[in-house]
């Protein structure tokens, strides 16, 4: 298997699909003749022309919706967004016409397309360019949330959604784009709503997506060294949720911790413990608890915003107060 | 509809050039007739409480509705916003599906899950029933853009309201449109309201046929109260459209004879103004004027016409009455196309 | 005291606060000349003139923004949005902008404004037009999210929050506005961030806002009746929310339910589920459950609408399990 | 900066009947070559990796920062988007708190929690620096709406880029502000480029001082390289927007020599291009040689200037550096204005 990055990766999920189905197409800010302001789509203009990779105008809102209404007449649109922060502009096209358009018209029509981008924190971009918004969009029937934490599951799940026929909000991350690893060539996929298990574990359950699955490994590197085991589990797919997973490692671990770069307040980590709570209170040797980004606007100074997100330092002691080992 | 009457024989009328055969004017006024038929009975079970929520009726815009739709192919897309009766009804659905829609029941055109604002209709391209005030628009151009990238030859026609055109939304689109040369159609409803808001209250431009300058978008003003004037200028601009020119936007002036929706009293307009588009613009009474003047119909004819179209409004009024609420299991249903096996996490019964 | 109707507090609120605060105006569709599209700003176009009572073009966005350009300017707007679901055309205003705005300047500019408007379902108006997007907003630091659930919460609230100078996200509801009560005459204000016991119990605590408040109190009177005496907590404030009461009754009852209208994926219910996970675990006598709107967008069909929405039925049977008595 | 000088006796220059005292051309002309080192500095220290993030400097574009403050009122509000340095200085701001704003120093303009994208001077109405393109806008129409309440004549000046003017945001306030006469100015920077993106392939209409047509806003197209024509046009449109004529359009046609940010190589311009507009049009060199034309300065003069200057920026440069990294606690301060005791349910310490 070829080592590639996260962001090639991305690159050959879209490619291959395009290749494979002529209703697929590319559209957003810089995608085309720029190859994409995060280089995302490189070369994809040369290898498929002006008629499916288009660059448009800045209006987040309008193309979003026009990707609606293309994905109603029966193509494939891939939508990107800059990042996830301008999207806040589209979110009404999202939420109230993808995500309801099949449910609202019986039926009728729908809207298979892919709405994607960089979420989260990128590098000292401060306060409107360093939100996470896959509770936003996890709340909401219609839509599925997917967040690959490397190349790999970047692929295979960007394929999935590709071809999946609801609308997917793919959320990158901006760090992730320049890893490197192993990733199968040619058709891969991974099928959407099935959490991995990043690494295996015996005393405590650590929940963590997109780049906190690194966190949360290198954290378990860190606790291991302190005699205590983690088992890290990867959603990979916020919405729909595979509990079953996360539950059986629960059921083994009787401890969970949930990691998450977003705010607290009815984030990813709030819903995962509210389900450990209904569904495997009986497991628990102790309360879940959560760590995430602090509750505060991303600030710019390189000191308040290393303190501002979750470090492997926070996961640390965290597994430890919840393993009672603090 | 395209013309494929012969013109030398058909008995019928020109103007401005155009002819259209004694079926084909007859068709119209029929069409408006039944939609004027259908808004009032919808008011009247509105009153009855049997529709609830949001009922926003088109009386007095049925040129606008069934002008376009002669003036469009049948392959052609449409989308509108939540005063949608008229349109999807012109578009050809049946009207015991819409009126069952408005009733909740299972054989509404979109199972009674959406109701008055959300009319769709996909075997007749009806993408409908939009009810956030200018989401359709960038949806329209959406549809344009299919038809471009298969080259397909497909108009979309994108209808908004003299309310709607001020969301941004609009501007973004027109400038997309314009600058890709889309197939579309901008048709704004300029019926002066946005609910209680006249349109001076809320455009710095009253015409409207003026807002697409600033982003090379043509537009035309046309009489919305003349079937026959909506046809034909509808027919240039998607003509205009469909030959590769590009969006254009065309200005229906236009009326609503109702508030805007049914807890509207519309105390903000006058009655002399009402009464002016009312019994001096009426579209329905102009054309039967100009039928009966061309000696294509009778006063008697047109009696006789309303009575059947009334009785067809109660029949399926009652037909749509008859029919069961959806199944309760349908709750569930159509929330996803994809669903992954036991992956909804809550129990699925309702109760 | 006078009994008068939730629309009424309202508009009592912001005219008490026109009245003793000329930098105060309220802006929104309809408010004005159509004394609002709920009757909320009745009479308020001929108390204070068109300059302070404003009628807009429908443009969320836009004018969500002029708010917050005044607010930075030195006044106090009030705006309002029809309904909330129309709100998420301005989101960008209010989270990047106004939420953010204080920090994002160093302390230089805030905005003290509030938006306001009705959310959740009204009757029978299908699904864009019956949304709670109350977790959205309580995710986000630098904004205050406050929705009453009586005629007194309201005028006491709305007051509180004219008054409070950061961003704050007042969320009504319709099928509230008609509601009667007595409410306190003159100024009246009730602090943000305390929650109400509304009914006092021993046996669950129930945690609901809004609409759900009267639904939770309905259903107390059932459990009532069947040995089960449930304390109903009103957040009224859910961000910042006053988890201390929220505890503190739990660590009375030792069991408790959190009612929404929302959607349940990172909803309002989550949060406070994770909270007394994690701070009132040992409290705990069975799991805390959740009882929330249908994960579905709202159907019209009037049978299909009554069985998406919380009912006081599901509140009695959620109580009961949660008691180990069903 | 109103025009105090008695022209009679002053040495100066005039130009399309205005007169430019001596001193006021040495001001502006300073302010524009201070900018241009300012971001060069800006520039060598992003490459340093002392300032992190976007950087998005404005050099070329010297002559509408510094066109626009000397036409402008301290008092008139000014808002505009992420490439603020430019603007951010020349309303006045000490350029160590600039620079340490850009290295994310306690001493910063915002404290050190905004860097580049959101400079912000409530002192000197600057409320810049925002980061979402067209976000200002709407802000900028609120500035204009609080002047208009107030009546205190305040201009609010609105500024955005030829990528920033496609968003429905701008539309909205374009409206708003011509149906209720807000006094705005909506400044332009056309310098051609959405970051990769040129103005023709984003714009259907790319006579940007159009795109108010649609809305009643007048608009006018500026030489931005000239610092003498943005004066006078931005002083006639801002007198237009004073004097309760509603809001104008300024289009400024400028040029940025650098990238869009520091990451961006902009090789999607050619070198000619860049060249025809660095050496033919520079706003710098372009005063000087008119300054030196009217014997107002002379060429050794500028070079000593140019020298002071760079020893000024080095030395802001340098005082920023001394200053320390804000503290850890200012994580958490400014995030509300009325703290609610307790309320805070996460435990407020850092690491
Ligand atoms: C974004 C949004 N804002 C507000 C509303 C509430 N609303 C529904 S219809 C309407 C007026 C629209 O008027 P217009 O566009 O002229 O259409 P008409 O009703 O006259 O057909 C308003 C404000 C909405 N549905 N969506
Ligand atoms: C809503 C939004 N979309 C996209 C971006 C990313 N972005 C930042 S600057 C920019 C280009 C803006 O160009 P222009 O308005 O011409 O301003 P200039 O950079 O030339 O000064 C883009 C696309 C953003 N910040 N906000
Ligand atoms: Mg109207
Ligand atoms: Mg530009």
């Amino acid at each position: 298997m070829a080592k590639i990055t996260y962001r090639e990766a991305l690159n050959q999920a879209m490619c291959n699909e395009m290749e494979r189905d002529d209703r697929v197409f590319l559209m957003g800010e810089e995608v085309a003749d720029y190859n994409g302001a995060y280089k995302v789509s490189q070369g994809m203009l040369d290898k498929f022309g002006p008629k499916r990779v288009i660059d448009t105008p800045i209006t987040e809102l309008g193309f979003a919706g026009l990707g609606v209404g293309a994905a109603m007449a029966g193509l494939r649109p891939i939508i990107e967004f800059m990042t996830w922060n301008f999207a806040i502009l589209a979110a009404d096209q999202i939420v109230n016409a993808a995500a309801k358009m099949r449910y609202m018209t019986g039926g009728q029509y729908h809207c298979p397309m892919v709405f994607r981008g960089a979420g989260g924190a990128a590098a000292r971009v401060s306060s409107q360019h360093s939100q996470s918004f896959e509770n936003w969009y996890a709340n909401i029937p219609g839509l599925k949330v997917v967040m690959p934490s490397n190349p790999a599951d970047a692929k295979g799940l960007l394929t999935a959604s590709i071809r999946d026929n609801d609308t997917v909000i793919f959320i990158e991350n901006e760090i992730n784009y320049g890893d490197i690893s192993e990733v199968p060539e040619g058709d891969y996929i991974i099928p959407l709503g099935k959490a991995d298990i990043k690494r295996v574990g015996t005393d405590i359950t650590i929940v963590a997506h997109s780049r906190m699955t690194g966190y949360a490994l290198a954290a378990a590197k860190e606790l291991a060294k302190q005699g205590i085991e983690a088992e890290v589990v990867d959603p990979r797919t916020i919405r729909p949720l595979d509990e079953a997973t996360i539950l059986a490692s629960v059921a083994k671990t009787n401890r969970a911790l949930v990691v998450e770069e977003g705010w607290r307040f009815a984030g990813i980590g709030a819903e995962i413990s509210a389900r450990i709570m209904e569904k495997g209170f009986d497991d628990l040797d102790a309360p879940v608890t959560r760590v995430t980004g602090k509750d505060v606007p991303m600030p710019y100074a390189a000191n308040l915003e290393k303190h501002a997100l979750p470090s492997v330092a926070e996961i640390v002691e965290a597994a430890r107060v919840t393993c009672n080992r603090a | 509809m395209t013309e494929t009457e012969s013109q030398e024989q058909a008995a019928g009328l020109t103007q401005e050039g155009r002819f259209y055969s004694a079926d084909r004017l007859h068709a119209m006024h029929d069409m408006m007739l039944f939609i004027r038929r259908f808004e009032e009975k919808a008011g009247q079970m509105y009153g009855l409480k049997k529709i609830g929520g949001f009922c926003h009726l088109c009386n007095g815009q049925e040129a606008v509705c069934v002008g376009i739709e002669e003036a469009s192919d049948s392959n052609d897309y449409m989308t509108t916003s939540y005063r949608d009766h008229g349109h999807v009804l012109a578009r050809g659905t049946a009207a015991t599906s819409v009126m069952a829609e408005l009733l909740g029941r299972a054989g509404g055109v979109v199972g009674g899950k959406g109701g008055s604002m959300h009319m769709f209709n996909v075997e007749k391209n009806f993408a409908g029933g939009n009810g956030i005030v200018g989401e359709q628009v960038p949806i329209g151009i959406g549809f344009g853009f299919a038809s471009q990238y298969r080259d397909d030859k497909r108009v979309s026609i994108t209808i908004m309201g003299d309310g709607g055109v001020n969301q941004g939304a609009v501007y973004e689109s027109f400038n997309m449109a314009a600058l890709w040369k889309l197939p579309v159609v901008f048709v704004i409803e300029n019926n002066q309201y946005a609910m209680g808001t006249s349109l001076s209250r809320a455009s710095a431009e009253t015409h409207l046929y003026k807002r697409g300058i600033s982003f090379k978008v043509p537009g035309i003003q046309v009489d919305g109260m003349d079937v026959l004037e909506v046809e034909r200028k509808m027919s240039e601009a998607i003509e205009h459209a469909r030959s590769g020119k590009g969006p254009m936007i065309v200005e229906m002036m236009t009326y609503r004879y109702r508030g805007h929706s049914m807890s509207d009293p519309a105390t903000y307009r006058t009655r002399d103004e009402v009464n002016e588009w009312r019994s001096g613009r009426d579209p329905i009474v102009r054309l039967q004027k100009q039928m009966i003047e061309a000696g294509l119909a009778s006063e008697a004819e047109f009696k006789q016409k309303d009575k059947d179209i009334k009785k067809d409004v109660a029949a399926a009024a009652k037909a749509a009455e008859a029919q069961p609420e959806p199944d309760l299991s349908a709750l569930w249903d159509d929330v996803l196309t994809d669903e992954i096996p036991n992956a909804y996490p809550y129990p699925r019964q309702v109760g």
